[in-house]
Parts: C-alpha cells; sequence; structure tokens
C-alpha cells in the first residue's frame, strides 16, 4: 500500500470536500474527520515502522515526475521524518477543533466573519504539504513542498489574521520566498554539478566532493533553512507573522512550518555537504547561541503575548540549531526530539494564548490580570504549556533541551554554558508573563472570563497529556530517532564523542 | 543628367516641404507640405523605374490619403493653430539629438556602402512586358496569400472606422421638461443678479445692489474681485472699493469655515460656479 | 545615385520621427507617421532598381495600402477622441501612467 | 572507610520504594484532574498518600538495617529515561533513606496540621494537590540513583515550591515571590547543569555507582581529569546547592517565599527542599574530597550565610521572615559541615534532620499564632501569647531551646559538633560559627520574648485562642522530636556510622566533648545573646512602631541590601538589555530590512515616474533604441 502517497492524498481530497460542502458546521465536521483519518493513518504508519531496519527510507515510493531532468516523485520517511509527520498529523486535528470559531467572526475582538470552509480547506492543504515537505527523498520534491507550503499559510495569515495582518503575511511570504530562490539556485547546481542526472537524495549524498563547491550549495541551502527555521538575524518575520496569524495557523507555523528548516539543515545541509557544514559550524553555532540569547532577551522586552511567544521559538530555534550543528549523537537526537517537543509545548502556548485573547479581544499583556482567579482551568493549562516552554524536567521539552546541551557541551562547552543561560532567561520571560495575565487582582469579572469549555479541555487534554507522558518517558520516540540521527552523523565523518574516562566506566569501587 | 537633375530640385523641395510639415504652425499647412512631399516622391517613384507606384502614390496618397486627413482637420477645427510651447521637459533638444543622430547613423551607414551602378528593372519587367504586368504577376502569384489578407484588412478597416466614428446617444434628449425641473430642483430657480441693476455704475465688476440696498453677493465675479485686490488695483471709486472687499471679506469667512483646500483653488473654483448657476 | 536616394530616404524618416515627438496635434503626428512610411517606400523603391528586384515595389506597394488602412483606423479614432475630450493633443490622453 | 557498592536489588519493599514518589504523585495527579468533585475529601487523600509514602519508607527503612553494612546501598533500576544517558532509578542508601524519613514523617505531620490550617481556604485541595506534588519532587530528588533524575526532582520540588509561594496568586506579592524564588532558583539549576555535563562529559556517566571517590581520584591520578575540572564541578554544584538553600548569594529568594501559607513555610522552605543543597553536597562527596578549593568555597559559603541569616533575623518583626532569616543561617551551618568531609556530613545531616523538626515546629507554632492573631505577622503586635495559647507556646519555646543550642536539647548536640569539627580544619571559620551561635541566641530570644511575652499588643479585634488539635497534635509530636533527636543521633556516633555506606567513615570516629574550650563560648555567647534579649525585649517596653534603628539595623531589615544588589546589578540592567533588545530587534534588525523594504519601494516609486502617460516621451525612447540598434550593427558590421 502507498502509505504516504495516501497520507499526502487524503487531507487534499478532504480539502477539496471541504470546500464543496453547503454547510460550515459540516464543513468543520469533515475537516475534522479527515484529519482524524490522516492521524490513525499516520499511527498505523509509525506502528509498522521498523527503527533497527538496514534500509535507510521506509514505505519508500518513486515514480518517475519529469524524467528529462530526473525529476521524481519520490517519498520514503526514515525516524527523524516519522516523527515530524507525526506531529504534523497529532496537531491538525486539535489545531481544528481549536480553531473552530477562528473564522465564525466570533469572540471578544468581533473580527469580520470570513469563509469558514476556505480556512478548514486551507489547513487540510496545509497538513498535506507538511506531510509531503517530510516525507520527500527527491531535492526538487522537497523544494515544491517547501515552497506549495507557503501558498495556505499566507492565506491564512493574510485573511483570517490580526489587524496587521497583510503587513504580516507579505513579510513572511517575501522572507520564505527569498530564501527558497536561494534554495532553488542551489538545487539546479547541485543537480548540474552532481551530474548523476537525478535529484534522487540518496543517490546524492557524498557527490560533491570539491570543498568550494561544498560552500557555495552549503550557503544556498543553509540560508533558505535559517530563514525558515528562523535562526538569528534572520528571524525578524516570525514575530509579525505569528502575532497576526489566527492562533491555529501560528501553532502549525511556528509548530511545524518552522522545522521544515532545521529539519532540513540535518537532512540536506549535513548529509550533502559535510565538509562545508563542518567548515560553517563555527558560525552557526555563533547564531544559535545569540539567537538563544537574544530571543529570550527580546522576549522579555515584549507586550505581547503572542509576540512573546514568538520570541521564545525564536530562542528554542537556537537550541535545535545547535543541537543540529554540534553533531554529536546526543545532540542530533536531542534536536529531532527537540523539533517534536517545541511544536507541542509552543503548540499549547499559543493555543492557550488563543483562548485567552478570543475571550478577552486583546493580546496585551497588559490587558490582563487575575484570571487564575476567574478561570483556574485556563490558567492551569497556560503554566503547564508555559512550563514545558522553560524545560521543566517532567515535561517533555526538558529532555530534549538537555540532551542537546549536554551533546553540545561534548564538544563545543563554551557554547553550551551560553546556551544553558537560556533556562535562567526562559524562566524569567514564561513566568513573568504568568505572573502579569494570571496572577493578581483579577481585571474582570467572570462573565468575560468564561472557563475552558469541553471543546477546548478536549484541545489542552491531549496536548499536555503528551507533554507530561513523553517527559517522563521519551524513549520510544527515541528509539525511532536515535538510529536515523546516528546514520546522519556517521555521514558526516566527525570523530564520535568519547568522555575522558572511558576505559573506567563502570569499574566503580 | 536628367536625373540627377530632378533629384536634386525634388530633394531639396521634398526636405523642405518635410520641415515645413514638421515646424508649421497650423495643421492644414502640415497637411498641404505632406501633398507636397508626397508628390515629390511620387516623381522620383517614376524616375526609378515604378511607373505604377508613381500614380498608386499620387491616386492613393494625394488623393485619398490626404482628402481623409483634410476631412478631420475640417471636422476638428481647421482654423486652430497649435501651441508650441513644449510642455514635457527636455522633450526637443532630446528629440532633435536622437533624430539626427538616427539619421546620421543611417547616412553613415549607406555612406559607408558602396553600391554598384544600379541593375534596373529592364530586365525583371521583360518577361511580362512591362511594369505594370509584372508587378501583377507578381501580386497574384508569390503574394497572392498577402494580397488577399490586404483586401481582408482594408474592409475590416473600413468597418472598423464606421463602428468608431458612430456616435450612439446614450440618454434620450433633454427635453424642456427637463431643462425646468433640472432648474427648479436646483438651488438658485431665479436667475441671478446681474451687475448693475440697481447700480450706478455699468461694469462688470461692480456689485449689484438688492432692493434694500445691501451687497448681492453673487452679482460679484470673485475672480475679477479679488485679482484687483491682490493686484493693488483698488478702485477709485471708495464705494466700489468698500463693497467689492466686504464681499472678500464675507468670503474669507467662509472659506475659514468650510477649512478645506487651499484658497487659490477655490478662488478658481468660484468662478464657474457661478457662471453655471447662471 | 543610390546612396543619394537612401541618404534622402533616411533625412525624411529623421525628419518624420521629430516631428511625431515635438508634435503635439494628433493629426499632425499622424502626417509624420505618413511621412516617415513614405521615406521607407522610396528606399524600397530605390533598391528595386538596384538589385533589379521587382519585390522592393511590391513591398512598397503593400506598405501603402497598409498605410491607407491605418489612416483609416486612426483618424476615426482621433475623431472619436476628440469628441469626447474637445482636443486633440496627444499629450491630454496621459492615463497610462503609473 | 570509602562508600559501599551499590547493587542492584528489587526485593521486598526496596523493590518497590518506587511507591514513595508514586503515591504522592498519584494523589496529586487525582486532586488535580478531577478538580472540585475531590472538595469534601481531598484533603483526606492527600494525608494518606502522604502517610503511606511514609509507611513505605519505614518498611525499607527496616529492611535496610537488617541487612549487612556492604549491602546497604541497593538501586532499584525503573526503565531506561534518556536511552544512553540516563535511567530512571532509585538509590536506597542510609543517606537518602535518612531523607526520605525525614520527607515524609516531618511532611506527612504538616500536611495533618494543614487540615486544620487550611479549613477555611477554598483552595484547600489544590493546596494538598501542591503538597502532594512536592513529596513526590521531593523523594524522587533524594532517592535518584543519578544526576539526570535528581535533577528532575530538583527542579519539581521549584515547581512545587512556586506554586506553594504562589498559592495566593491573587495577592501581588505573593505572586512575585513565587516567580523570584523558582528564577533565583534557576540560577542554582545552571550551576547544576553545567555541573552534569561537565561529569557527563569527563565520566561518561551521570550514576552515582559509577561516580565514587575512586573514580574521581583515579581519573585525577591518570590525567583523565585535571584538579581544575573536578574543582569545577564542585564549585557548579556548589552554585546549584546555594539556589536551592539560599546560600549566598542566592538567598534573596527565601524570605520573600514566606509570602506561602505557613505549613509551606514549615515543610518546604525550613525543613526539607531548602536543606537539598546540603543533600547535594554530601551526595557528591566525592567530588568535593577531591577538591579541597570547593570544599573550602563551600565552607566560607556557609559560614558568611550562617552570619548573614542570623544579623538578618535580628531586625525582622514579622514572625515568619525571622524564622526564614534563621533557617538560612541554620542552612549555613548544615552548608558548613557538609564542607568538612565525612565527619561534617554526619552532623551536618543530624543538624538537617534535628532542624526539620524543631523549625518546622516553629514555623508551624508560628502558623498557629497568626492563626489565632487573624494572619497578623507583626511581632510587634503580639506580646503575652503565652497565657492564652499554652501548647503553642510550650512547643515553640521548645523549638526555641533546641535552636539555640540549650543544653541536652536536640541542636545543642548536632550545632556543637559542627562547631568542633569547624574549629579542628579552620579556626577562623569555627569561632564565627561560635559568634554566629550567639546572635541566634539573641535573635530567637528576641522573637519568643516579643511574641509570648510582655505586654499584651495585639490589635483591638484580635482574639487569641489555641488552635485545634489537629493543628497541636503534629506540633507536640515535632517537639518532641527537636527535644531528643539531637542526643539520639550523635552519641555514640550513631548517624554516623549508619551513614558510612554512603558517605564513607573518617579514620577516627570523633568523641563528644560537651566542655570543650569552644563548646563552653559558644553556651556563653548564647547566654549573654538571650540575656541582651530579654533586657532589650523581655524586661523593656517594645514599641509598636519599629523604630528607625542605628545604621545596622536598617542593614539588617534590608536583608544586608541583597535584594537592593540584586536589582541594581541584575533587574535594572537586566530590564533595561530587555527594552534594548526589543528597541534594537524593532528599530535595528527589523529596521533593516524594513529599510530595505522601504528602499527598494522608494526607488521603484521614483523608478514609475518615467511612465508619465506621455505617448511622445515613450516615442523618444522608442528612437533612442533604434539609434542604438543601427549604432550596434554598423559597430559589428564594422568589426
Amino acid at each position: 500500500m502507498p502509505w504516504l502517497s495516501t497520507l499526502i492524498a487524503v487531507p487534499v481530497l478532504g480539502a477539496v470536500g471541504v470546500s464543496l460542502v453547503k454547510s460550515d458546521k459540516l464543513a468543520k465536521q469533515l475537516a475534522l474527520a479527515v484529519s482524524l483519518v490522516v492521524l490513525v493513518l499516520t499511527g498505523a504508519l509509525a506502528y509498522l515502522f521498523e527503527p533497527a531496519s538496514k534500509e535507510r527510507f521506509q514505505f519508500a515510493e518513486v515514480y518517475e515526475w519529469i524524467p528529462r531532468f530526473g525529476v521524481h516523485y519520490g517519498v520514503g520517511v526514515d525516524g527523524i521524518a516519522l516523527v515530524l509527520i507525526a506531529l504534523s498529523a497529532v496537531l491538525v486535528p486539535i489545531v481544528i477543533l481549536a480553531s473552530w470559531h477562528d473564522a465564525d467572526g466570533t469572540g471578544a475582538a468581533a473580527p469580520p466573519k470570513r469563509s469558514v470552509k476556505t480556512y478548514f480547506a486551507l489547513l487540510l492543504v496545509l497538513e498535506a504539504m507538511m506531510i509531503g515537505v517530510f516525507a520527500a527523498t527527491d531535492v526538487f520534491l522537497f523544494y515544491v513542498f517547501f515552497e506549495a507550503m507557503l501558498i495556505p499559510m499566507y492565506f491564512m495569515i493574510g485573511s483570517y489574521g490580526g489587524a496587521q495582518r497583510s503587513y504580516a503575511a507579505v513579510k513572511f511570504l517575501l522572507y520564505s520566498l527569498f530564501g527558497g530562490l536561494l534554495m532553488l539556485v542551489a538545487v539546479i547546481a547541485l543537480y548540474v554539478i552532481a551530474d548523476k542526472g537525478t535529484f534522487m537524495f540518496p543517490e546524492l549524498i557524498g557527490v560533491i566532493q570539491d570543498p568550494t563547491t561544498q560552500k557555495w550549495l552549503f550557503a544556498g541551502f543553509f540560508i533558505a533553512f535559517a530563514v525558515k527555521a528562523p535562526l538569528w538575524p534572520f528571524h525578524t518575520w516570525l514575530p509579525d507573522a505569528a502575532a497576526q496569524a489566527p492562533a491555529g495557523a501560528a501553532v502549525l507555523l511556528v509548530g511545524v512550518l518552522d522545522k521544515v528548516g532545521t529539519y532540513g539543515m540535518l537532512r540536506f545541509c549535513l548529509e550533502l555537504f559535510p565538509d562545508a557544514s563542518k567548515f560553517f559550524t563555527p558560525l552557526v553555532i555563533v547564531l544559535a547561541v545569540v539567537g538563544i540569547v537574544y530571543g529570550a532577551i527580546v522576549a522579555i522586552g515584549q507586550t505581547d503575548m503572542k509576540r512573546l511567544i514568538a520570541y521564545t521559538s525564536i530562542s528554542h530555534f537556537g537550541f535545535i540549531a545547535l543541537g543540529v550543528f554540534a553533531m554529536t549523537k546526543d545532540a542530533g537526537a536531542g534536536a529531532t526530539l527537540y523539533m517534536v517537543n517545541h511544536g507541542f509545548s509552543t503548540g499549547a502556548l499559543f493555543l492557550v494564548a488563543g483562548f485567552l485573547i478570543y475571550r478577552r479581544g486583546s493580546s496585551q499583556i497588559a490587558d490582563y490580570g487575575g484570571v487564575q482567579k476567574v478561570a483556574p482551568l485556563l490558567a492551569g493549562t497556560f503554566l503547564i504549556a508555559g512550563l514545558s516552554g522553560l524545560s521543566l524536567p517532567g515535561l517533555s521539552t526538558f529532555v530534549s533541551e538537555f540532551m542537546v546541551l549536554i551533546g553540545t557541551f561534548e564538544r563545543y562547552p563554551v557554547a553550551a554554558i551560553i546556551a544553558t543561560s537560556g533556562v535562567v532567561l526562559a524562566a524569567v520571560y514564561i513566568l513573568w508573563m504568568y505572573q502579569r495575565t494570571m496572577t493578581g487582582p483579577s481585571k474582570e469579572p467572570a462573565h468575560v472570563m468564561p472557563d475552558l469549555n469541553w471543546r477546548e479541555i478536549w484541545v489542552m487534554g491531549p496536548l499536555i497529556a503528551v507533554i507530561i507522558a513523553m517527559g517522563f518517558f521519551p524513549k520510544p520516540v527515541l528509539d525511532v530517532i536515535n538510529p536515523a540521527v546516528d546514520k546522519t552523523i556517521s555521514s558526516v565523518h566527525i570523530e564520535p564523542f568519547t568522555p575522558a574516562v572511558a576505559e573506567k566506566k563502570g569499574a566503580g569501587q | 543628367m536628367g536625373e540627377t537633375i530632378t533629384f536634386w530640385i525634388l530633394a531639396v523641395v521634398s526636405v523642405s516641404a518635410a520641415l515645413g510639415l514638421v515646424f508649421s504652425r497650423k495643421a492644414v499647412y502640415s497637411a498641404l507640405m505632406l501633398g507636397v512631399v508626397m508628390l515629390s516622391l511620387a516623381v522620383l517613384y517614376a524616375v526609378q523605374d515604378a511607373p505604377f507606384l508613381a500614380a498608386v502614390q499620387i491616386i492613393v496618397y494625394t488623393g485619398a490619403v490626404m482628402m481623409l486627413f483634410l476631412f478631420v482637420l475640417m471636422l476638428v477645427g481647421v482654423d486652430s493653430a497649435d501651441s508650441l510651447v513644449e510642455t514635457i521637459k527636455g522633450q526637443r533638444v532630446w528629440a532633435a539629438i536622437a533624430g539626427l543622430g538616427f539619421a546620421f547613423l543611417l547616412a553613415l551607414g549607406v555612406g559607408n556602402a558602396t553600391f554598384a551602378a544600379p541593375t534596373g528593372l529592364a530586365k525583371a519587367t521583360e518577361a511580362a512586358g512591362g511594369n505594370v504586368p509584372s508587378l501583377a504577376h507578381l501580386i497574384f502569384t508569390r503574394y497572392v496569400f498577402a494580397f488577399e489578407v490586404t483586401s481582408a484588412l482594408l474592409i475590416t478597416a473600413a468597418l472598423g472606422a464606421m463602428v468608431l466614428a458612430h456616435r450612439e446617444r446614450i440618454r434620450p434628449k433633454a427635453t424642456q421638461r427637463d431643462l425646468a425641473r433640472a432648474r427648479f430642483t436646483g438651488p438658485q430657480p431665479s436667475p441671478l443678479p446681474g451687475p448693475g441693476t440697481y447700480a450706478l455704475h455699468n461694469a462688470i465688476d461692480m456689485p449689484a445692489l438688492l432692493p434694500d440696498g445691501t451687497v448681492a453677493d453673487k452679482s460679484i465675479n470673485r475672480v475679477l474681485a479679488r485679482h484687483e485686490m491682490e493686484g493693488g488695483f483698488t478702485p477709485t471709486d471708495p464705494v466700489k472699493a468698500a463693497l467689492i472687499k466686504q464681499v472678500l471679506e464675507r468670503d474669507a469667512a467662509q472659506d475659514r469655515d468650510s477649512d478645506s483646500g487651499d484658497e487659490p483653488v477655490q478662488a478658481e473654483d468660484a468662478a464657474p460656479r457661478q457662471e453655471d448657476g447662471k | 545615385m543610390t546612396t543619394h536616394y537612401l541618404v534622402l530616404s533616411a533625412l525624411l524618416f529623421a525628419i518624420g520621427a521629430i516631428g511625431v515627438l515635438v508634435r503635439r496635434n494628433a493629426i499632425v503626428v499622424f502626417m509624420c507617421v505618413e511621412l516617415m512610411l513614405n521615406a521607407c517606400n522610396l528606399a524600397f523603391v530605390t533598391f528595386a532598381r538596384q538589385q533589379g528586384n521587382l519585390d522592393g515595389q511590391i513591398i512598397a506597394f503593400f506598405v501603402m495600402v497598409v498605410a491607407a488602412a491605418e489612416v483609416v483606423i486612426g483618424l476615426a479614432i482621433i475623431v472619436m477622441i476628440f469628441r469626447t475630450r474637445r482636443s486633440a493633443s496627444v499629450d491630454d490622453a496621459n492615463l497610462l501612467k503609473y | 572507610m570509602e562508600p559501599a557498592e551499590i547493587i542492584q536489588h528489587s526485593g521486598g519493599v526496596i523493590g518497590v520504594s518506587w511507591l514513595m514518589v508514586a503515591l504522592p504523585l498519584l494523589g496529586a495527579a487525582i486532586l488535580l484532574l478531577f478538580g472540585r468533585r475531590t472538595d469534601r475529601w481531598g484533603h483526606l487523600l492527600g494525608v494518606a498518600m502522604s502517610l503511606g509514602a511514609f509507611a513505605v519508607a519505614v518498611a525499607a527503612f527496616v529492611q535496610l538495617l537488617g541487612l549487612p553494612e556492604a549491602q546497604r546501598r541497593q538501586g532499584v533500576r525503573l526503565y531506561e529515561f534518556i536511552p544512553g544517558l540516563a535511567d530512571m532509578g532509585l538509590l536506597i542508601d542510609p543517606l537518602s533513606i535518612s531523607f526520605a524519613l525525614l520527607i515524609t514523617g516531618v511532611g506527612s505531620l504538616i500536611h495533618i496540621y494543614s487540615i486544620g490550617y487550611m479549613s477555611h481556604d477554598p483552595g484547600r485541595r489544590r493546596f494538598f494537590a501542591y503538597l502532594n506534588l512536592f513529596v513526590a519532587a521531593m523523594l524522587l530528588l533524594v532517592l535518584a540513583d543519578n544526576y539526570v533524575v535528581l535533577f528532575v526532582g530538583w527542579e519539581g520540588v521549584g515547581l512545587a515550591s512556586y506554586l506553594l509561594i504562589g498559592f495566593w496568586q491573587f495577592k501581588p506579592t505573593a505572586a512575585a515571590a513565587a516567580k523570584k524564588a523558582f528564577i533565583v532558583n534557576r540560577v542554582g539549576d545552571f550551576g547544576l547543569l553545567i555541573a552534569i555535563f561537565t561529569i557527563w562529559t569527563t565520566f561518561g556517566s551521570v550514576a552515582f555507582n559509577e561516580l565514587t571517590g575512586g573514580a574521581v581520584d583515579g581519573a585525577i591520578s591518570s590525567g583523565d581529569a585535571s584538579q581544575g575540572t573536578i574543582t569545577a564541578v564542585g564549585l557548579l554544584l556548589l552554585l546549584g546547592a546555594c539556589g536551592k538553600s539560599a546560600q549566598l548569594p542566592l538567598q534573596s529568594w527565601l524570605l520573600d517565599a514566606m509570602e506561602g501559607p505557613t505549613p509551606v513555610s514549615a515543610l518546604i522552605h525550613a525543613a526539607t527542599m531548602v536543606t537539598a543543597g546540603v543533600y547535594l553536597v554530601v551526595r557528591s562527596g566525592a567530588f568535593f574530597e577531591a577538591a579541597p578549593t570547593a570544599q573550602l568555597v563551600v565552607t566560607i559559603v556557609g559560614v558568611a550565610t550562617l552570619l548573614a541569616g542570623a544579623i538578618i533575623g535580628c531586625a525582622k518583626d514579622d514572625i515568619k521572615k525571622g524564622l526564614a532569616g534563621s533557617t538560612m543561617s541554620q542552612i549555613g551551618y548544615m552548608m558548613l559541615g557538609a564542607g568538612l568531609g565525612p565527619v561534617g556530613y554526619a552532623f551536618a545531616i543530624a543538624h538537617l534532620i534535628a532542624h526539620g523538626f524543631f523549625k518546622a515546629n516553629m514555623f508551624l507554632g508560628a502558623g498557629s499564632v497568626m492563626h489565632a492573631m487573624n494572619d497578623e505577622v507583626d511581632m510587634r503586635k503580639y506580646g503575652g501569647l503565652f497565657s492564652v495559647m499554652k501548647v503553642t507556646a510550650a512547643t515553640f519555646m521548645i523549638g526555641y531551646l533546641a535552636i539555640i543550642g540549650f543544653p541536652l536539647l536536640s541542636g545543642y548536640f548536632t550545632k556543637d559538633g559542627i562547631i568542633e569539627t569547624a574549629m579542628e580544619h579552620n579556626q577562623i571559620l569555627g569561632w564565627l560559627a561560635v559568634v554566629g551561635a550567639g546572635i541566634t541566641g539573641f535573635y530567637m530570644s528576641r522573637m519568643v520574648f516579643m511574641t509570648f511575652f510582655g505586654k499584651r499588643r495585639w490589635a483591638d479585634d484580635a482574639h487569641p485562642h489555641e488552635s485545634p488539635s489537629v493543628m497541636t497534635v503534629p506540633l507536640i509530636l515535632l517537639s518532641i522530636g527537636s527535644v531528643f533527636l539531637g542526643a539520639f543521633l550523635i552519641l555514640d556516633n550513631r548517624l554516623m556510622r549508619f551513614l558510612a555506606p554512603a558517605v564513607g567513615l573518617p579514620e577516627h570516629l570523633p568523641g563528644f566533648h560537651p566542655f570543650s574550650v569552644p563548646g563552653l563560648t559558644t553556651l556563653a555567647l548564647v547566654a549573654v545573646g538571650v540575656v541582651y534579649a530579654w533586657f532589650r525585649y523581655g524586661a523593656a517596653e517594645v514599641p509598636r512602631l519599629a523604630p528607625r534603628g542605628s545604621f545596622l539595623t536598617t542593614f539588617a531589615r534590608r536583608d544586608l541590601y541583597g535584594d537592593a544588589l540584586n536589582e541594581a546589578l541584575f533587574m535594572r540592567p537586566g530590564q533595561w538589555l530587555a527594552r534594548f533588545a526589543v528597541f534594537f530587534d524593532n528599530r535595528g534588525i527589523d529596521g533593516l530590512v524594513n529599510g530595505l523594504a522601504a528602499g527598494i519601494g522608494g526607488t521603484s516609486g521614483r523608478l514609475r515616474r518615467i511612465q508619465t502617460g506621455y505617448v511622445r516621451s515613450y516615442a523618444l525612447s522608442i528612437l533612442f533604441g533604434a539609434a542604438v540598434v543601427v549604432g550596434a550593427l554598423l559597430y559589428v558590421g564594422n568589426m
């Protein structure tokens, strides 16, 4: 059975269906059903996946697409891609449920009513693109999905967003296109220079040997990914886009779309251009560390909730990039796990912030206060989401952040130490936001700020359950990730880390 | 030798006529100058073994096309002279540079080439027995398709001209009834007071007096009044000056109230409005 | 001799071009265009004689025909514009800008 | 004697010792998940879970006692936590079980006390959920068999502390105090994390059983780890300990933490969590013993904090803050002890356990007083309470006598042990510790005299009464512990020998010298402090409004300007930096991007003007183009 093609096709067909049905309510229900079908299919896929398999990509499908240029429709997953696809598949139903009224024109800010069907159809199209981009094993196909993803997101921000939506949407699109075009140049150059007559990723590994060529091609890919991720200093589109996008779209934007950047670094930059990666590592690590500290400090200074969350993500993307380029197994696996965990944790934060904003109609922190008193459940979920944002042990993000830091410390202690200071700053920005919004005397009567309703509990419940479960028992996911990361790291040909007292391991007294 | 003389005479004539075409102020003169150029060229065609073209040049161009130009000139207004003030900055200088440069370059190109003595068309026309039959032969054999297309083009052009020039009335013609209604629904059903109705002066810039002796605002031509005040041409008659000043002050007060736009524009606007009202 | 004809043709063409550029009356501009076409025709005829080939004359003939069609349409348009705008200045029709 | 090796074991109660963590965790989960439905019986469940954990701890303790000494370190491996890095495993050894007993024992008593104390609070169920969460996290901290799991518990208690300090979140001060506690703790955690990283990269393991003294010495002697690395590990661990245990320079959060309900102050900020730093130092003894510099720093930090805490305690009128200063000071003693090697460990742990009892006792007593006085905390509005609340006063007095080191009570034995051991190591530190004891005598007496004796300075609407028995019974139990525990643990070096499998045993066991010079000096100084306090606060009139006092008083009242220093050094510059960063981001980076966009837009806007709409301009450019083409043709043709 062509699993991956089915996974891509189902949401696309679902989107067509959603846009054809008559009533808005039916459209929502259909969208939710389709996304749940995708989730079930992904579950089956994950069940059938064999982490220990010798094959690099499982469920592989390859068909010729443009034979003249060796472009294939090639899909397949390894552990890294699988967990990211699973992340998308889990997040989309949650986002659909959370966005139930986003396009209705209800809510305290009284946004104008917009087409509900289009919104949910766009969500499903986006899901298909996200699955496609992670599944693609053909570099050209990856590029196509990479760019095609922008379109539904552009419309979701541009037509369903806040007051500054068109500015944000255009900024998002231009930034991404800028990076994407550099990548297109690099993709074409890769094809021409490799001279293999194919765009298939597995066949292109290790083909480029010339160091200078590698550096140029690396730069082309890397800048695209750095814009996407986003890495400091290419980050300023993210706060605008995330703050203006409706909460659900912001979740997918920050939670999944941006992961394509770090995923690309891990998959394409490291494997296709190992020498250039090593050459550029100091630069990337500096950018990542600057991003970690800088993002955190700017987040502390924010007055807008969604912008604050966006800046925390910039800090977290610094951690992921740091993990990817530390090129140790712990850091690599940690970075991959971080991509997944960050999706859940930031997703939860954005969604709770969205619930708040839906009730009160403002994203300014100063407009809130004492919510805990009138809506304890809302405040509680906000706190848990926030705590996962500051990597509290016992919540999933801790495991990944710890692995990234420890893996980085193995090779670059100074960078790791500076990055660890992000841990302190994270406490400042999250808890200060919580203090300003949730604690103190309450600013409004209870009827303005009702507690979570059942739909919202169903949105937050699974997310929090996943966050806590993976915080205490990350092994199943790590078992899937580890072999794939090992393969990636080993293709960089870098000395593996050994502790100073390796030979005494287990000696004891 | 005869050809050389003909050429030089006609060259001078045609170039001067062309210059006249460009530089004469009146379009009719330009048309006539163009006619001169065309006729000269017709002669030059004839000299160059193209009698048929010379005839066509005279009949079609000078006869039909030039007449068309003249008709249109009649329609548009034959007696209007064009303003020769250039509005686009630098257009003339650059046009001259580009045009002369272009001519120079072409001349350079032509001058660089060395031509043998003209072959002449005697040989080419020999087979068919003359210029016209030869042309006919070519047109109806090798160029028959182009010829047919041209004919289609001509028909289309004729139709197009008819369509374009045809004027369609979009709204029904206004009847007397309509005019009357428009007048009475407007702000001023009665005629505006004429200058000097109760006046001691017979002047357009003199305000009319209403029966009670006050000034009728609307009877003052604002443009004239303002011009006089601003230019310092105060009327010698103190009564007149006072009246004009009074009206202008009232205007200024109104301008301040409406506080929109800058004053000169309003002053210009004021005049046509008044005319329309009348 | 051919050179002379060709230089005359170039000169007329350039004068026509300058006329197009400096005159604002649409009808005069049109006349200048006709002048340029005629200059071309002269070159065609000259080359026909130079080469001993009638094709040049044929082309000149077609140019005349097309020019006639063009004049018909062009003048119709001018008349129409004049009706609506009470002006035949090419500078008045400047809506096609930034 | 070196510590014993860890044996993987899973039999008996020790095999299910994970229940100690799981039971309270389950309690917390039930109380939080099922919400208001558990309001009626939630507190009972909380107490039951805590008692259950206590029962498991006692059973495990008994089982451990039944084993020969060499087998008294039992590892329980639960599952792989982070593959390749750390297992989720517990370590049951004398050190951890001592802590477990203290945590579950005192914890259960405080749970019971809270039933009464929180009976009128609408959030009582939530309170018990957080308390259970705390107990679970604290047990995970002390039972962990490696640094990663320890860190999980370490931050878990931080979270519980955050939640409980900010329990009354509608009070802005409480919310701010909670945040401050968490953030300052995170600074310490930063050190702990880097210590773990360094340990991992040096030794390739984070498990305690591979990080023995032998392993550390071996690494140093084989050159795999430099002395500097080990010292760095020690100092970083100390930074972590300072954060959690409110030692200088990370002490500032503890006084603010008194915003939480009093049982929280008793359990977390006196008896258990704040002592986690001492536990960490003792548990990491292998590193400190190999790094004398780090050990010296530990003792210096301990002494500095014990003096600072004592001085702060002298000037506080808020009874809880006074006790908090005292807690700082006492943990300073423990830290001092923990920096003195195996002998010091035993005294430090003994003092820790005894302190857990008498300080919890006094905090709960203070809570009882506040309960009686309409939540008034200002001691200047107490006075003469002895006669109206006899049980509370009596138990408080016992705790008081224990802490000042009244002969034969707990503090006498444990504190004296630390002082004597310190004296052997370093005379200066020893004498400073003696001075600290004297100050302790003063400020604790001041507290007792102001609260229970002298004239009644109550507010008009105050009607003090004795607390219900659900509150007084725990007080009585704790005061019994305060009386006897010290003697029990110290005499015959009982605790030292019990702890030996975990932390090692010194060559010469110290004897008990009741009449040594330091011991007698301490007693004399304490007596001076008590008498001076009597003259100032017992015999003399205590003004209802605090007098302005000398510079020293202000210095102490302002927490030795710790907060001012933090504000000047970190908070203000931090805020400024954040504002600058935001400005830089908006105007600098984003400004650059937007400037670029505006530049392109502006250029296009200007270029657009070329499109004038005049046909003649366009024609001109066409002619130019044609001329260029002709020129180019000529040029090419002539080439």
